[in-house]
């Protein structure tokens, strides 16, 4: 049965809205993109208003004069559209650059270099062990890792003695790649499937009661 | 204009210097036991947090510029910008009057940005079938392995396959476990160090064109 | 005196963390010694990017056809490097575009971004000495922090600006079919790099700069030679990394967790 | 022979209607049983009436929405136990989205079920501040969340009366994307065990934790471990679905894929007859 909700209307003009991005340009999809962005934004503002409600509390109760600091370096942050004084934002830019980097720099180090190192080593020790499929596995795992990574020495080897090792080197390290560009698009194609079953089936259960 | 040229030079090593500061903070209060190093990171992190808060109103007044720029050239979509205008006012007026969890606001909530959310992301697959028609061509041997590295994975998690050879299943996972997941390994491990000689360019102030966005 | 220095240690490094802070410190004093070289005059060869010879070349055709370039600094935030990278080609192609009269566009999914974007675009064009062109809210785009709402409206836009050439460099999951598929549509040329989604990206891009080519592209646009002699130093930590799985796995395959032990220290 | 190219649009219509198809006529596509989903099932089944069972998560609702193939059937079985549950939202559009699999399953007395709200289940609103807010909760849950999403009192609520922290939660249910909080939190800290109804890309990430907590985590993988649960429970879904949806779709690409090959070689064909 057609649903009488009038909020599953909405929510059923607004997937066909979206779905005729596959038409190409036209209003529908327009006012959908509009809409998602302007749902977005208006949401974020609406949220965003709480979290600073509450993070500046403990300020405007005397508690915690330090925080002016913050604020005033978050309002600066506001002066890049004041194309005279926008160059008052690049405090609070460079605030954000800076611990953003040495937050991720750290967790680089940790879990995609040492992490990802000590776990091709650790499993290097399990070749030889265990049945041959799940051996053959992890010596598949290491030669690549090596392999795909001399593929991204940009300078080294590049003429001289060597290089011909290097180029080969190279090369089966480009195809290793295309290898797992392949698999990984190839898996992800099923999961892709399952995301437009959801989109039709809610379309077609919630709004017009089939299926 | 030489003064002028000493205020512009102070104040580039002053955001420079904040950002050096942020940086070596977040990372000394990882590697070092001192509570004083914590209080600085501590600190920095939560000025970042506000500044990002705040970027929020940057967002809003830069589509509240584009919008309304627009609809006084009529450019080409001004309509559509005079809706979207029209929407995040009243959303925002909607959103503050009747409160974040309200049935109605979590309702119109759903029935706008999730189902555009769940319609997109149920588009992504189309996009992806016609993309192969046109690029999964064998042409070359690069092309090939490519081709054929993702189609073998396509027949192998398929069910008319599973339904008469059992085994497909343990292939497709013995290969997204090993070839797959060691490429997967060999870009992060690389990247990783990739990311940290960028932040090494950013102390030495070379990464010139992110640092600009510091510059005056 | 050795086991004095060793309970010193640590007493002030956490532990877990004394085998990362010293690859930390390799890293900055390889890096560090490669700019060092740099200055004094030392440069590398670096292979060629196909991606990056891509983009150069993306500037010309643009300014043929008269039509603007768009570069997408991904869905992440400032804190990740590779939308730092992103921005960086976003700042350099938009000061190559100006000087011959090609706009460049971008669009953000994150509001911190946006704000890094609009100074560099701003500083961009006062670099090429067009300042009265820049105007906060023209160039760069955002549609609200959300990955799909921005995938969405830079399909909106690329279908509306029509660009000649599209540049994905950042941090990108799903929302680069959506951009991907519709940027082809218009027959603009594709150029992506990231470490995220790399597989995606390499169905719908034309070039794709592999993983860490995106790092060693960000150096090398800027074609400063003390900037790009930072890549040898990068490709010097490659070498003592392959140097470690190399020795690392004959280790392990003799028994011994050896290597694991310490990298865990 | 001239076949000719396929336009885009084509190529999308003919996709859609795999799509009508696959959500309108159930074929019934053959899949494997994974021996987990069975654990799960009997985990389940072996609750005690009255026990507390905390669902919860946060996460986008368009990325969770695929979880939801196996929460709904889950939830009915919960039902089946006669086991009290507690939604638990760590994000804006959780509440949504568990209210929505709520409704789905059934099993309220609202939708024509036997679960009483304030008895049976209780819905909380958002609760912010992820990982901070998981200590709190689990801590002290009267005072994390002082009252439902409709803003009773928890001492209103009957079943808030038996729930105070960790210690009253049997089983952990998140069918949302941020299953690491819950484990580091809830399962390493506390010792709950913890079911993650995954999603597909979710999956490789998280499968780590299975193995190193072999007895207190369990995952499903994506819509395969949905149309898993729902066979288990003897009914069909979302799950069966986009099953029968791949079992076409994998068909359709590869003969698209083949069309697109013949086509470049048709081209090329050409070209060498004009030379």
């Amino acid at each position: 049965m057609i649903s009488t909700d009038p909020f599953i209307w909405i929510s059923a003009f607004f997937t066909i809205c979206s779905f005729t991005l596959l038409y190409g340009d036209n209003p529908l999809f327009r006012i959908g993109e509009y809409t998602f962005a302007g749902t977005v934004v208006a949401h974020g503002f609406v949220t965003g208003i709480q979290t600073l409600y509450g993070n500046y509390i403990p300020l405007f109760q005397g508690q915690d004069p330090m925080a002016a600091i913050s604020l005033i370096l978050a309002v600066m942050s506001l002066f890049i559209v004041w194309k005279k004084y926008a160059w008052i934002a690049s405090f609070p830019i460079a605030v954000m650059i800076g611990v953003g980097t040495g937050v991720s720099v750290r967790a680089l180090v940790s879990t995609d270099i040492i992490g990802n190192i000590t776990a091709t080593i650790s499993e290097a020790g399990l070749i030889l062990v265990g049945n041959p499929a799940d051996g053959l596995g992890y010596a598949v795992r290491v030669i690549f890792t090596i392999v795909c990574t001399s593929y991204l020495l940009f300078t080294v080897l590049h003429r001289g003695p060597g290089s011909r090792t290097m180029s080969y080197l190279r090369t089966i390290g480009k195809y290793f790649f295309l290898v797992y560009l392949g698999l990984s698009v190839g898996n992800g194609v099923m999961q892709l499937s399952g995301l437009a079953t959801s989109a039709i089936n809610r379309l077609l259960v919630s709004w017009l009661g089939l299926g | 204009m030489k003064m002028s040229s000493t205020i512009t030079y102070v104040r580039n090593y002053l955001a420079r210097f904040l950002l050096i500061v942020g940086l070596l903070a977040a990372l000394a209060s990882w590697y070092f036991v001192s509570p004083q190093v914590d209080a600085v990171a501590n600190t920095m992190n939560l000025w970042n947090m506000n500044i990002y808060n705040f970027t929020l109103f940057v967002g809003l007044i830069t589509i509240v510029i584009r919008y309304s720029d627009g609809i006084r050239k009529r450019v080409k979509n001004w309509p559509y910008m005079a809706y979207g205008l029209v929407l995040i006012v009243g959303w925002i007026i909607m959103g503050e009057y009747l409160g974040l969890y309200s049935d109605f606001y979590q309702s119109a909530y759903l029935s706008t940005k999730i189902t555009l959310h769940i319609a997109i992301l149920g588009q992504l697959v189309f996009f992806l079938v016609s993309a192969s028609y046109r690029v999964v061509r064998i042409r070359t041997l690069r092309t090939a392995v490519f081709g054929l590295s993702m189609m073998a994975m396509v027949v192998l998690n398929a069910p008319w396959l599973l339904g008469v050879f059992p085994a497909a299943d343990k292939i497709s996972y013995w290969l997204l476990n090993n070839p797959s997941m060691a490429g997967g390994r060999a870009l992060l491990l690389t990247g990783g160090i990739g990311g940290v000689i960028l932040g090494i360019r950013l102390l030495l102030g070379l990464e010139r064109g992110a640092l600009k966005s510091t510059e005056r | 005196m050795l086991s004095v220095m060793f309970s010193m240690v640590s007493e002030i490094i956490q532990p877990g963390k004394s085998a990362q802070l010293l690859f930390l410190l390799l890293i900055g004093i390889l890096g560090y010694t490669a700019y060092y070289l740099g200055t004094k005059g030392r440069t590398w060869e670096i292979r060629s990017l196909e991606g990056l010879e891509a983009m150069f070349e993306g500037v010309g055709r643009s300014a043929e056809m008269g039509r603007p370039i768009l570069v997408l600094p991904g869905i992440s935030d400032m804190g990740s490097p590779q939308t730092l990278a992103g921005i960086t080609i976003l700042g350099e192609l938009t000061q190559q575009g100006a000087e011959i009269g090609v706009t460049t566009y971008s669009s953000n999914a994150d509001s911190g971004v946006l704000t890094a974007s609009e100074a560099v675009v701003r500083s961009a064009y006062a670099a090429v000495g067009k300042p009265e062109l820049y105007s906060p809210g023209k160039y760069v785009r955002w549609f609200g922090n959300d990955q799909f709402a921005y995938a969405v409206g830079a399909a909106g836009q690329i279908l509306a600006d029509n660009p000649a050439v599209v540049v994905y460099l950042g941090y990108f999951l799903f929302d680069v079919i959506v951009d991907g598929e519709t940027g082809n549509s218009i027959g603009a040329v594709q150029v992506g790099g990231t470490l995220g989604s790399m597989d995606f990206m390499s169905v719908f891009c034309d070039y794709i700069l592999i993983g860490e080519e995106l790092f060693a592209a960000s150096a090398a646009i800027s074609k400063d030679k003390n900037t790009i002699a930072t890549i040898a130093g990068q490709d010097w930590v490659k070498l003592i990394v392959l140097g470690i799985l190399i020795v690392g796995t004959l280790v392990s395959l003799a028994g011994s967790d050896a290597i694991v032990r310490l990298l865990e220290m | 022979m001239r076949i000719p190219e396929l336009k885009r649009q084509y190529i999308w219509g003919i996709v859609l209607i795999v799509y009508l198809t696959a959500v309108l006529v159930p074929i019934g596509a053959p899949f494997p049983m994974s021996d987990i989903t069975v654990e799960i099932y009997n985990v389940i089944g072996s609750l005690k009436p009255g026990q507390i069972v905390v669902v919860g998560g946060a996460w986008d609702f368009a990325f969770d929405l695929e979880s939801s193939a196996a929460m709904i059937p889950a939830l009915r079985q919960l039902a089946d136990r006669h086991a009290r549950i507690v939604f638990a939202p760590f994000a804006v559009e959780s509440v949504q989205y568990q209210k929505y699999v709520m409704q789905a399953s059934g099993i309220a007395e609202e939708q024509g079920g036997t679960y009483k709200y304030g008895v049976d289940w209780v819905q909380f609103g958002y609760i912010p501040g992820l990982p901070a807010a998981m200590v709190g909760f689990l801590n002290d849950v009267h005072s994390a969340v002082p009252a439902d999403v409709y803003g009773t009192p928890d001492d209103k609520i009957p079943l808030m009366n038996d729930f105070h922290s960790w210690k009253d939660i049997a089983l952990w249910i998140c069918p949302h994307w941020s299953f690491d909080v819950v484990v580091r939190y809830a399962t390493a800290e506390h010792g709950i065990p913890a079911i993650y109804f995954a999603q597909a890309a979710a999956y490789s990430g998280y499968s780590p934790f299975m193995m190193a907590y072999p007895d207190k985590v369990w995952m499903t993988n994506g819509f395969l471990g949905g149309a898993q649960y729902e066979q288990l429970m003897n009914t069909t879904g979302l799950g069966h679905a986009a099953i029968n949806a791949y079992y076409i779709l994998s068909a359709v690409l590869v003969v698209i894929v083949i069309l697109g090959n013949v086509d470049m070689i048709s081209k090329r064909e050409k070209k060498e007859e004009k030379k």
